[in-house]
């Protein structure tokens, strides 16, 4: 057959990069003042679009709509706090590890909810269709007893965490030290971490872009490499750099 | 044909979860429904009550309700009104969301109904001596919930359709809900949301057929 | 009144999420109902089992959810057709369609009401059908449907809050992003009820004026 | 007894009634004729209190309609009232439109109130009508149960306003029957009516009413063959 | 010359026209009287093709109606037709419902269009309602205006069916009166009517049809003072 132009070729000569992000998720993904799209994620799409020598276009997603969109074609590139789930792997192509989330739980102070185990009997809540929402779940059945309740956004989240609807949410710490940063959600503090694994989470793009998914795993470690990431880490998260290695494992 | 594989075989072994799903849906739906139709009658007479106050009450109601997207008023119930500190379970607020909306298209029709009902009708019904309330309960009633069947049953298929829009306020136990969880364990978008809407497409045909079947049994005059 | 962080940056973000309101339900009402004319005159001409594969495709439009007709738009277009289409256009097809389903039934109530005996007599002054159609049927259906037209109209608007999904930033959906950052939901929900109301509400009137006035005579 | 004294009645600046006495004995049948829009229908409703009077007063077996204190509900289960447009509940069977008020006003059995109502169906000739619904039946047959439906609440006093005034001419004569048949079993009745032969035949005394005024009444062989007002002579010469 | 030859029509299972005969001269006045059912309305549209036919032929002026090849709608310019229902344009005044035919079929200007709607309204009495609207009209006035809109195409022949039957009593006057004028003006025309006074004066072949079957035919003066068949002699006892 004829060689063809593969998703990479495509990018580079459509000259713009479209990335789904997130913008509920500070410090990952948020708005400025101006309603303009900033964060982590933001940067790093930013990143990889002067890497390859293209426009960047940030396509917000909410976390239930990521995968649909680049299906949909509406974007090439998931920089969306993804986690690498087997699962999800059936459906989309990851690249290496670009972050790693801690999980922490955040909660209402009237709750008296003073660390995970406390959240027993509960009514919690988490961000539809994260790693994070479906292993709360899991707790939550497994506990018998509390309920769970998945919002469409992370804000919508912690706008029912500060309203007192929900008592306790399992987010990503950066996330929930961001949020309680902001001052806008009074009477709510991170209490402690959640014992779920570390998030692992990854670029993604189609499952048989074996071109671009090697580019991308480069792309990550260059980041690495050149500082980049600990630069951007430290500008929008800060404090100790989380490795993006597992030990006693390749990739 | 197609870049993509269809997966039915993932999607249809998660078919028990989402029938559960329905069954939540009409629930709500029922409910929203019976409540619904209660209020709108409440409503009718608070609009008939000559009082002014009362009318007016009702009649913002009757157009808020219309006038402005079933999902902000599930939205509204849920976050707008825990600014107040009053707190909703996600069912109890859909079921707000939706039969505040029914009620509000419901006491319309009822008042286009009652046009089409002469007033001597009441006039009969008093000079039996009925009081006003037996007249209305006995004479008007009937005769209106009997001209705004139809509209009811449309009003109860989107009832069943408005129930979707739950997810808005962590709401997942319903049709929608169980499909869009499943959606992101196994990300079978395409397969489980046409698995849904053709259980969508099956309530609405029972739903209208069996209000033919009752108009048919009920309404024989 | 109010004690707000709402900035005139906002506002303006507001104003433009409700012009997408807008121009989705402009667009998706101006082709729907050129499609619903177009499909009530096919039902109607072809009659109940000709059209029936018609019928049945309209009816799917009107008995699943928006929300789930517009996720699987968005996954077959793009999973499983591969067609690089923006979710703006996304919404504004699916939308068509639904207020295309709903038109036609309107479409074909209006034609209903033409009385038979009227219709033969412009055919039997050598009118064609097109002409019959034209100076006959249009102008009177259009008295009998220009309410329920009206009344769809505002519906589609108020669906058009779901589009969110298709990743169209709409009146609602602007909303919620600004109460994600002010943290002022009664209010922010509010205005945008207001602003719904606002152009809802006058336009609802005018169909139940133009209802009743038209039915009179 | 129904007694009528000096009653005046307007809507809104149209004085209606300009001041009518009348008594009618139990017993009695009064035959009510007279233009139209000369108040004849007013003066019924107003007699069971579905409208409000201005000035004067109407006793009824010694309770005066219009006091505050009367409880108009109870009162109006003596006086049964049958209207021109026929009033069948649509959504009722003919013998559940007789029984409903015996059993919502006056609280009685679903048994005893079909036995009732099936003897006044069929007092009425609608013996075989019972579960048939109202559109089914010809205006006449519609004009008899709803006089069945004011006799089962066992009126003492019958009003009766132009029954037969909106029915097809070969109609009239069934509803003119049953309501002989009730002036000769003793009802107290007042009948607003077009039919002068009626008027003549079963009336103990005829009232001709013009414009809010009783002009004249008497014996329907003095009313028809002598009148003596000269408004009363223009209407017969002009029905004649 | 309207030629009808050996015409066969059925709904569904009802055979309405059972083979029919008749030719109808330039200038003739034909007009068909029979029972209700007989076939007279069907006859009607068929001969200007709104109906199929089954079998059989009807030629108009050597074009056969019911060829593939025909144009209708140049066809029913040539054959005027007004039915016993007043099938006014509401949306449009009375000119307008005259000349919007002349305009968009025969591709007249505005201004023709008017002189000659005006002219045709004028010969019916309708001269000053010209901008009226059909609602305003009464039923005979709407009679008329549809015979001066079907006049104003300029026709050949005109088919009227039972043009007065959905008139008041005192409004049929004027609308036979046009047809006489129009009769008089020698026009072709088919009347179907249950005017047997219109029918005896104005007719120059009286046509009976039972049951689908044209059973007589002949001068006004045979077909009601010497009906042959027996279902006429019926039939005119009937109406007499
Ligand atoms: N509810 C009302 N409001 C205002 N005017 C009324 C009302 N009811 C009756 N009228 C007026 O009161 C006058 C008397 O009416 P009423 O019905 O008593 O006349 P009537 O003698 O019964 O005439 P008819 O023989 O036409 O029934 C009429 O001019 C009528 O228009
Ligand atoms: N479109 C139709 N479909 C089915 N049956 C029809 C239709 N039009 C007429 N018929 C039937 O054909 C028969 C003849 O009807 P037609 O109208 O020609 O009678 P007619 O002689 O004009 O009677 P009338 O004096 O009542 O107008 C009737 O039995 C009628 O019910
Ligand atoms: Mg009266
Ligand atoms: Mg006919």
């Amino acid at each position: 057959g004829t060689a063809q132009a593969d998703k990479l070729d495509d990018i580079i000569a459509s000259g713009t990069l479209r990335c789904a992000v997130v913008l509920d998720f500070p410090p990952m993904g948020m708005r400025d003042e101006n309603n303009n799209p900033i964060g982590f994620d933001v940067d790093y799409c930013n990143d990889l679009a002067a890497a390859l020598g293209v426009k960047s276009e940030i396509v917000e997603t909410p976390f239930p709509e990521r995968i649909p969109a680049l299906m949909s074609g509406r974007v090439d590139v998931g920089v969306a706090s993804t986690s690498d789930t087997l699962e999800r792997a059936k459906t989309v192509g990851f690249s290496i590890p670009y972050f790693a989330f801690e999980m922490a739980v955040t909660s209402n102070d009237a709750s008296g909810i003073k660390s995970f185990d406390d959240m027993k009997g509960h009514t919690v809540g988490a961000t539809a269709g994260t790693f994070e929402a479906i292993a709360l779940e899991k707790q939550i059945n497994e506990w018998g007893d509390g309920t769970f309740r998945p919002y469409q956004t992370q804000a919508d989240v912690f706008l029912a965490l500060s309203q007192g609807q929900i008592d306790a949410t399992v987010s990503t710490s950066t996330v929930a030290q961001a949020n309680v940063k902001t001052g806008n959600f009074p009477g709510i503090s991170v209490v402690g971490k959640a014992p779920f694994d570390t998030d692992y989470v990854a670029l993604f793009t189609n499952r048989d872009e074996y071109g671009l998914i090697n580019y991308l795993n480069l792309f990550v470690n260059q980041q690495i490499r050149t500082g980049r990431y600990a630069e951007l880490y430290e500008k929008w998260v800060g404090g100790e750099l989380p490795a993006l290695t597992v030990p006693n494992a390749y990739r | 044909m197609f870049g993509y594989t269809f997966q039915w075989n993932q999607a249809l072994a998660r078919l028990p979860k989402i029938l559960d799903g329905a069954a939540v849906t009409m629930e709500v739906a029922v409910l929203s429904m019976l409540i619904g139709i209660a209020l709108a009658i409440f409503l009718t007479l608070l609009r008939l009550s000559g009082s002014r106050p009362l009318g007016a009450i009702a009649t913002t109601w009757v157009e808020v309700a219309r006038n402005t997207p079933a999902l902000f008023q599930i939205y509204m119930a849920h976050f707008g009104v825990a600014s107040f500190g009053i707190h909703f379970s996600p069912f109890v607020s859909l079921l707000i969301g939706i039969t505040f909306n029914n009620a509000g298209y419901l006491a319309e029709n009822f008042r286009g109904a009652l046009k089409a009902i002469p007033e001597t009708q009441t006039r009969a019904g008093r000079s039996l001596g009925m009081s006003q309330g037996q007249a209305f309960r006995y004479i008007i009633l009937p005769q209106m919930l009997r001209i705004s069947f139809l509209p009811m049953t449309n009003q109860m298929v989107w009832a069943v359709l408005m129930t979707s829009l739950g997810v808005t306020v962590g709401m997942n136990t319903d049709l929608y809900g169980v499909t869009q969880d499943l959606n992101a364990l196994t990300f079978r978008t395409f397969e489980l949301f046409a698995i849904a809407a053709v259980i969508f497409y099956l309530i609405t045909k029972i739903i209208t057929l069996g209000a033919r079947a009752i108009a048919w049994r009920l309404f024989r005059y | 009144m109010f004690d707000t962080a709402l900035s005139a940056a906002d506002l303006i973000f507001l104003a433009k999420g409700a012009g997408m309101t807008i121009i989705v339900t402009a667009i998706s009402v101006a082709i729907g109902t050129v499609l619903g004319i177009l499909f009530g005159v096919i039902r109607v001409q072809l009659g109940a089992v000709l059209a029936a594969p018609l019928t049945f495709f309209l009816d799917i439009f009107r008995s699943v959810p928006l929300l789930i007709q517009l996720v699987l738009a968005n996954a077959f277009m793009g999973m499983v057709l591969h067609l690089r289409f923006s979710g703006f256009t996304i919404a504004c097809m699916v939308l068509s369609l639904y207020t295309a389903a709903y038109c036609a039934e309107i479409v074909r109530g209006g034609i209903g009401a033409v009385p038979a005996t009227t219709r033969r007599a412009a055919r039997s002054l050598g009118m064609s059908w097109w002409q019959d159609m034209r100076y006959i049927v249009a102008p009177l259906a259009t008295r009998v449907a220009l309410p329920s037209w009206i009344g769809l109209a505002l519906g589609v608007m108020k669906d058009s809050a779901l589009v969110y999904v298709v990743q169209v930033t709409e009146l609602l959906k602007s909303t919620q992003i600004l109460i994600t950052r002010l943290q002022e939901p009664l209010f922010l929900l509010m205005i945008c009820g207001a602003f719904y109301f606002i152009i809802s509400f006058p336009l609802a009137r005018l169909g139940g004026y133009l209802e009743k006035r038209w039915s009179n005579d | 007894m129904i007694e009528i004294q000096n009653v005046h009645k307007s809507f809104g600046k149209l004085e209606v009634l300009k001041g009518i006495d009348l008594t009618v004995e139990k017993g009695e049948v009064v035959t009510v004729i007279g233009g139209s829009g000369s108040g004849k229908s007013t003066l019924l409703t107003c007699i069971n209190g579905l409208e409000p009077i201005d000035t004067g007063k109407i006793v009824v077996d010694g309770t005066e309609v219009h006091a505050k204190s009367t409880n108009l509900n109870k009162l109006r289960q003596k006086i049964g009232i049958v209207f021109q447009q026929w009033n069948a509940f649509p959504h009722l069977t003919v013998l559940e439109n007789v029984t409903l008020a015996p059993r919502k006003v006056l609280g009685m059995g679903k048994a005893e109130a079909e036995a009732i109502g099936e003897k006044q169906l069929k007092h009425v000739g609608l013996g075989d009508k019972l579960s048939t619904y109202p559109s089914r039946l010809s205006g006449g047959q519609q004009q008899r149960m709803a006089i069945a439906r004011a006799l089962a609440m066992s009126p003492d006093y019958m009003l009766f306003d132009e029954v037969t005034s909106a029915l097809d001419p070969q109609l009239v004569g069934e509803v003119l029957e049953t309501l002989k048949m009730l002036a000769e079993e003793g009802m107290t009745m007042i009948c607003v009516t077009h039919e002068m032969a009626f008027a003549r035949d079963v009336s103990d005394r005829v009232a001709y009413f013009h414009k809010g005024i009783m002009a004249e009444i008497g014996k329907p062989e003095q009313i028809f063959n002598d009148p003596q007002h000269p408004e009363t002579q223009k209407f017969l010469a002009s029905v004649r």
